[in-house]
């Protein structure tokens, strides 16, 4: 048992709580990371859950790094079961620490020194706390263990119970003490992670979900108008927002289904508020006539897809990124889009920001992918910038053009070089526009003409060219001349990145390409000397390898080999490399 | 900019693609009278329609055109008003774009209740696809979907909007031009959703229920004895249909509305609000 | 002014009837179809409509030939104006003859001795008859200029206003007399058409739009129920379902929207009926998410989407073919799919029926593109032979099986080497079924395991290779060796052989790949000999390539050279031809 | 076959995910014992639901099942009814699935009026995505998506149905188990479309309309006294909701069943029928 297998000389603990629906174990993980990050360590937090409200079993799993942590371990240091059935689920594989509640285990209590019990509902209890408190009491438990100093835990329980009461806040205090104190003296069990003394302020680091990393990212970007229907995993993108509601704002409306949401959004956006829906895979299936409008009336759009297990209603709490090619090509007959997919909560939060801009320069469509993993997780991240993240109005007419013309002269639809046209808002004086979603003269009226037909359709296309440019390349790491690429898009760069890090490590000659924006793809996604020499890997988390279809459609380049996972679950480093090695084995 | 003839200041350069004796020419120039004598100018108005002959109404209007999706009218005018409510916000369609595509939005545009117009032009019929079987459509009629006639009775939207505590809802004809601009103009200034459902002869496609079919029916309330407030009456009122078809005012109810529980009546529209930056750090901080 | 022009030495004539909407072009169109049809000729009719119900202007085209024709020409020998905007429109261009209304030309009635005045509204009234049979009296003149005896004429007119009473078949007859009467000493005007001797039997063949023939195919396939939700160009399908419904005890369900149009057919061909459904872009839009949901329930479905130009409502009564990524990738999850796309109406007919065949025996959707081209215009096809048409029911669980099981022992989704799971219907005895949308085990319940997970996603996916093994390659005409190839999928077929059958006459060395089994593509779409060798250049009514894309994707094949349209009409031979000789001009 | 005890007919293996004290298990275990005092066998019936809490139910009974997507319960059940009319199709789904994803479904259904029983739990809220506010919850509720609490007022379901024509719309609770028995027996009985709405706490999510809340707040329809054939009165009924909630059946009357109307009453099911090759051949002769 050791802290530092995966990544020699360095810190990387992991903790698994186990329990069932309900029983608090993510309030564990946002604690405990959150105290983690103020001490000036990287954490990642990933939740394994089922699709029902009480009972199953679910996880939550928190990864503490003295360096940057994108993604969970397979390994597990200390595992906490908060109800039985996690022990029997776990007590002949754990190879960690075992906290377990003895109070819920009569007669067979596990044997040997790694199992160790702790009745944490009846502490709660004793606490002054209600047996719903386990929870508290583990965190406590697990301070002591990782040599986190209680003083920050006690401080952050009382952030997030202020507002419940000074009763509340008391008794998890207690909760949490009285966890530590049983396990202070068990420090040993467990190699120490390279903890600052608690006294030395760490660098300032922010942990949030990708959800929330979007909902921000919105925010930033001067979102307005927030619509959607509820399904996970999108759902926490459109609560955190109505939280915030009074604050900035904002109107967040929950529609009656998925078309409305998407409608209402483009009828926002029309009317000159920046407005996003959001959803998953199912959900935009309802809204592809939506988009279908949106790009020919021209109208800006962000949509926000959450991938999850699919077809149909699938898996609704877990993870896959197999809307690659839906998103690229849904909706009937032709018109530009852009798709982007951050592989991180930084990203996430950037590229919602750059969703807004290219959707309102271009007024068109713009897809962000998120997906179980990147929208549930948490994420450290280095702080934001302020400054670079609003971006003016793009591309409506300007004051002079205004000026300069005819009262309700404005046409909506001007052939333009770039295939923009300059956009009006209803209620400007003097002017009306005319939004159409049959084909449409520049003025904004039905036409059956052949020609404008033609010319519209080009007009509309061209936008594809100027988003083209403004997409970025691939992260290409460490860069050029490695002798091997994995090549993957979206969530899996957490893996992938710790995965190729570890090669490199121990000496291979591995890099990997890692995509976020995907369509339109730049020029030559994949550098020509990298392409012709290297050994490519596509990494997906689908079944048909998605991103090598897109690449081989766009470029012609065939990425024969592939590692592929498809069972509702995100790659881990050490599967990703146990697969890596299955390779070589079959070549 | 110059003046123009009241009468004009509404009139749109497009040519009309509606067959010669349509209902819907009457309602167009119903809705251009009450526009011009709700002393509106084009650029106050958006109309957002749907698909069909109903839905092109708005192009031959000047004012700001939303012409979406068949059956999404109710959502994208939704969005369009939440963003800015200063705009008089008419949203306009036909029988099978409001009651069948659009029927979700239609019931929960009603819940909502914006500050807004829904016109429905109820001609019975798919009147743009050419004549298949509306949700209106009077039991055994023969239609292209209904060879054999149709089996279902007439839906009853109005009764489905007393149901729904609709501020609003009103019924109109496309041959009693007085009677409509008036509706209409009641109905623009009604603060909350107002719903018209207005009798449109369609000559082409329904060859039963033409306008001497709705002239020899309708009938105008009486608004001395017919007390629109009472929701039991009204309900009633909605399901007469058949000999005798009540045009007017059905039933009314005050209720706030969305922009006022919302806070957004008197604010600026969303569309002119900006970021505030001190705010956005502030939230950051939570995530320390 | 030949009317043997486009190819030489044979007949080859072409008639445009224009007018208002509402004027009755097309019933002109299906009686003199049907007329030369039933002489032994060969026809082809489509329609030039704008979305109003009357105004405008409209024409049919009728083309006329002793070979085999498959689309419009682009010369017109006889033009009919049934109002004065299509003379207006076309009196300076029209190179045949003119048949104007002088009773609607006041004054500047046209020189030249190609101008035939007829004054069809008053001969109609005068026939006894109003107006709206100015259609009848061009009719009559149409025959006599062409050299179509009476009698057929006059024979059809009274099959098709038998319903309407003797006194209208009569006035029909009597306005067809008079226009003929009028015409029949102009004959000479016309170069002599190949027509057979009136009492001369030709061999028979049947006349039909992609719509009947759409029709006429699930008909044939044993289709129980037709849900849809109304949309141009594919209401005549349902329309025509309609009006069989008694007699073939079928059941057709106006849907209160294309959501519960798809999911009625799923449940009706879930209860063990043969279900289908038919739209359009937009339609089949709002039918994403119900067909992922047949995918993931292994539930078979027939979807029909007649496309037209795009996005949004774009061009309702124009035609396009930009739907085959959409259909190939709409939905969330990964699943498997058949895609068809007939490329004339004998192919419709027959490709439905395999849709059924494949969609039964994969138990997963499968999709017929049709469009406006395809579906709304007549095409001449060889009689049916009734023996291959219906298939029996596939994958259903045998008898056997069911009499060795034990009580509600049965599990839907059993996990097979095919894929294909054998399917139970409803109301077994002592037998039930649970076919379930979210992740399910063999029983069909949910389960969150990632090992069934990945099995079933596995299972599905199989069934690929099957329908793969089942697809029929692209037609080659004239086999390989050719030196240049026109690669083209679906309706553009007709053009595309006139051309390259053209080009042959001339001595180029051209010849033509025609897809009409898009998806699971079969393993070596385009052969090895021909791709490595002959240039290729690919013909699509669309403006972004989509078979290339899709050949690209699947195979790595770039066709660079595309002659592409997208203005809502469909090629002419005329049109290719040009375009072609473009192409070499810029190379 | 081997015989059973009739109360483990309906039994099912699947293990059931509802959280310990949710309204459905009373809903469960009624819907059980109907069938059981139906006399119904578990092939006879096929149950169809859509996504959400409610519509896990069919897991848990032996009985054919279609669980399709969220909100598209009632089309399902519309198909497979129409192809196989021998079946006893008992639809089943949440508030949210129904109401909001499904409304236009819900409005459609009743028209169509196929011999059915469509069942909605209706705990006020979304259960299965843990927490947002319905179409149903009442206002000033705190949800997840609204934080303020619920601007919007609850819809009447019972209301659209009476106006919808819908011939038999009745309330149940889940914590009114023989009573919600017979409302479950006489709605599968009722030759026609039949609604039941049954109120079921939701422990988990709903805080304010709990179990007390209802059990303090229903009562029992008198059917000496209450009429559900008189229209008017029913709509009055359905409206009621506050410090009285009225349980049994609001509304009936009398329709045709689309299975009469369309002919498949009596007659062979569509899955059975087979294709009769000479009138193929007949209609081929129409094209020469
Ligand atoms: C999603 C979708 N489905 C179907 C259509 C085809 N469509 C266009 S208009 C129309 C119905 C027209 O009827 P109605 O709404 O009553 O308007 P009217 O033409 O009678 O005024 C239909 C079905 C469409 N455009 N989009
Ligand atoms: C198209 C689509 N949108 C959203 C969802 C997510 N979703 C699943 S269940 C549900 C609502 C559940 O509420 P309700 O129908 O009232 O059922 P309950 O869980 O309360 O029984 C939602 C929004 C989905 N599965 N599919
Ligand atoms: S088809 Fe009917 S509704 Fe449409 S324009 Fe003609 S008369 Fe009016
Ligand atoms: S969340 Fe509510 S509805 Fe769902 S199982 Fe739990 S108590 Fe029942
Ligand atoms: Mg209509
Ligand atoms: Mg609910």
């Amino acid at each position: 048992m050791s802290a530092k297998k995966d990544s020699p000389g360095v810190c990387d603990l992991s903790i698994r709580i186990g329990g069932e629906a309900g029983q608090g174990m993510n309030s564990i993980g946002s604690l405990l990371g959150k105290a983690f990050v103020r001490q000036g360590l990287h954490v990642f937090i990933n939740h394994d859950v089922m699709s029902r409200i009480r009972g199953g079993h679910n996880f939550t799993q928190i990864r503490i790094g003295d360096r940057p942590v994108n993604g969970p371990s397979a390994r597990v240091d200390i595992l906490v079961c908060l109800d039985k059935n996690t022990l029997d689920l776990y007590k002949d594989s754990a190879e960690g620490l075992v906290i377990y509640d003895d109070g819920k285990v009569q007669g067979d209590a596990p044997a040997g020194k790694r199992f160790l019990p702790l009745p944490m509902e009846k502490i709660a209890e004793e606490a002054g706390g209600s047996a719903r408190m386990a929870n508290t009491v583990a965190s406590g438990a697990l301070a002591a263990l990782t040599g986190l100093p209680l003083e920050p835990l006690s401080e952050l329980l009382g952030e997030v119970f202020s507002g419940k009461g000074d009763q509340v806040v008391r008794a998890n205090r207690e909760c949490a003490l009285r966890g530590y104190e049983r396990m202070k003296d068990k420090r040993e069990s467990l190699p120490a992670c390279g903890l600052p003394p608690s006294d030395q302020a760490g660098p300032q680091r922010m942990l949030f979900t990708g959800s929330e990393a979007m909902a921000l990212g919105a925010l930033a970007a001067n979102v307005r108008f927030y619509s959607a229907y509820p399904m996970s995993p999108a759902t926490a993108i459109m609560e955190y927002l109505a939280t915030k509601e009074k604050e900035f704002g904002i109107v967040v409306e929950q529609a009656e289904d998925e078309i409305a949401a998407v409608n209402m959004a483009i009828g926002a956006f029309f009317s000159g508020a920046r407005a996003m829906t959001g959803t998953s895979g199912g959900g935009l299936a309802l809204m592809v006539e939506g988009i279908s409008l949106a790009g020919m009336t021209e109208t800006p759009l962000v949509v926000v897809d959450c991938q999850r297990p699919a077809p149909a209603t699938g898996f609704p709490t877990r993870t896959e990124q197999a809307d690659l090619l839906y998103v690229t090509h849904c909706a009937h007959g032709e018109f530009p889009r852009a798709v982007l997919a951050p592989g991180n909560a930084e990203q996430a939060f950037r590229l919602i920001g750059k969703a807004f801009y290219l959707a309102e320069k271009y007024q068109t469509p713009v897809f962000v992918l998120g997906d179980q993993h990147l929208n549930d997780s948490s994420w450290t991240t280095e702080p934001f910038v302020m400054d670079s993240l609003f971006r003016e109005p793009q591309s409506l007419i300007s004051a002079q053009a205004l000026k300069d013309m005819a009262p309700y002269g404005y046409a909506r639809y001007e052939i333009t070089d770039t295939g923009v046209s300059p956009r009006l808002l209803p209620g400007t004086t003097g002017q009306v526009l005319y939004a159409d979603s049959d084909e449409h003269t520049v003025e904004g009226h039905i036409t059956e003409s052949a020609e404008i037909r033609k010319a519209m359709v080009e007009k509309r296309l061209r936008k594809l060219a100027g988003m083209r440019a403004e997409m970025a390349g691939p992260a290409i790491f460490p860069g050029a001349g490695a002798g091997s690429y994995l090549v993957c898009w979206g969530s899996t760069l957490g893996a992938v990145d710790e995965t190729v890090r570890g090669l490199r490590a121990e000496g291979a000659d591995w890099g990997y390409i890692h995509f976020s924006e995907l369509y339109p793809l730049v020029e030559e996604p994949i550098p020509r000397d990298i392409a012709g020499k290297a050994r490519l890997v596509a990494v997906e988390n689908n079944a048909l390898g998605q991103l090598c279809r897109l690449l081989r459609m766009e470029t012609g380049l065939d990425i024969g080999t592939r590692v592929l996972k498809y069972d509702g679950r995100s790659f881990t480093p050490a599967e990703l490399r146990r697969r890596l090695e299955g390779l070589k084995g079959a070549e | 900019m110059t003046a123009m003839a009241p009468k004009d200041l509404f009139a749109s350069p497009d040519p009309i693609a509606w067959c010669p004796g349509c209902g819907n020419f009457g309602i167009l120039n119903a809705l251009k009278r009450a526009l011009v004598e709700l002393e509106l100018r084009p650029e106050d108005v958006l109309m957002v329609s749907g698909i069909g002959q109903a839905a092109k109404l708005p192009h031959y209007l000047r004012c700001n055109m939303f012409n979406g999706l068949h059956g999404r009218t109710l959502p994208v005018a939704t969005g369009a008003k939440i963003a800015n409510p200063v705009l008089v916000v008419i949203a306009d369609g036909g029988d099978g774009d409001g009651y069948a595509e659009g029927g979700n939005h239609f019931i929960h545009a009603m819940r909502r209740n914006l500050d807004m117009t829904y016109l429905v032009h109820n001609n019975q019929i798919y009147g743009l696809t050419k004549g298949q079987a509306s949700p209106t459509t009077d039991r055994d009629m023969v239609t292209g979907t209904t060879p054999e006639g149709n089996v279902l009775g007439p839906e009853k939207p109005l009764a489905l909007a007393v149901a729904s505590e609709c501020g609003f809802a009103a019924r109109g004809f496309s041959g009693n031009m007085d009677h409509l601009v008036e509706l209409i103009k009641k109905a623009v200034r009604h603060e909350g959703f107002s719903f018209v459902e207005i009798l449109q002869p369609c000559v082409s496609f329904n060859k039963v229920n033409t306008f001497d079919w709705y002239k020899k029916r309708v009938y105008v309330l009486d608004e001395a004895s017919y007390d629109p407030t009472d929701r039991t009456a009204a309900f009633e009122k909605a399901l007469e249909w058949g000999d005798r078809i009540p045009l007017g005012v059905i039933y009314r109810s005050e209720r706030r509305t969305y922009e006022d529980l919302r806070g957004l009546k008197g604010a600026p529209p969303l569309k002119d609000r900006t970021l505030d930056k001190e705010k956005l750090a502030a939230v950051f901080e939570e995530f320390f």
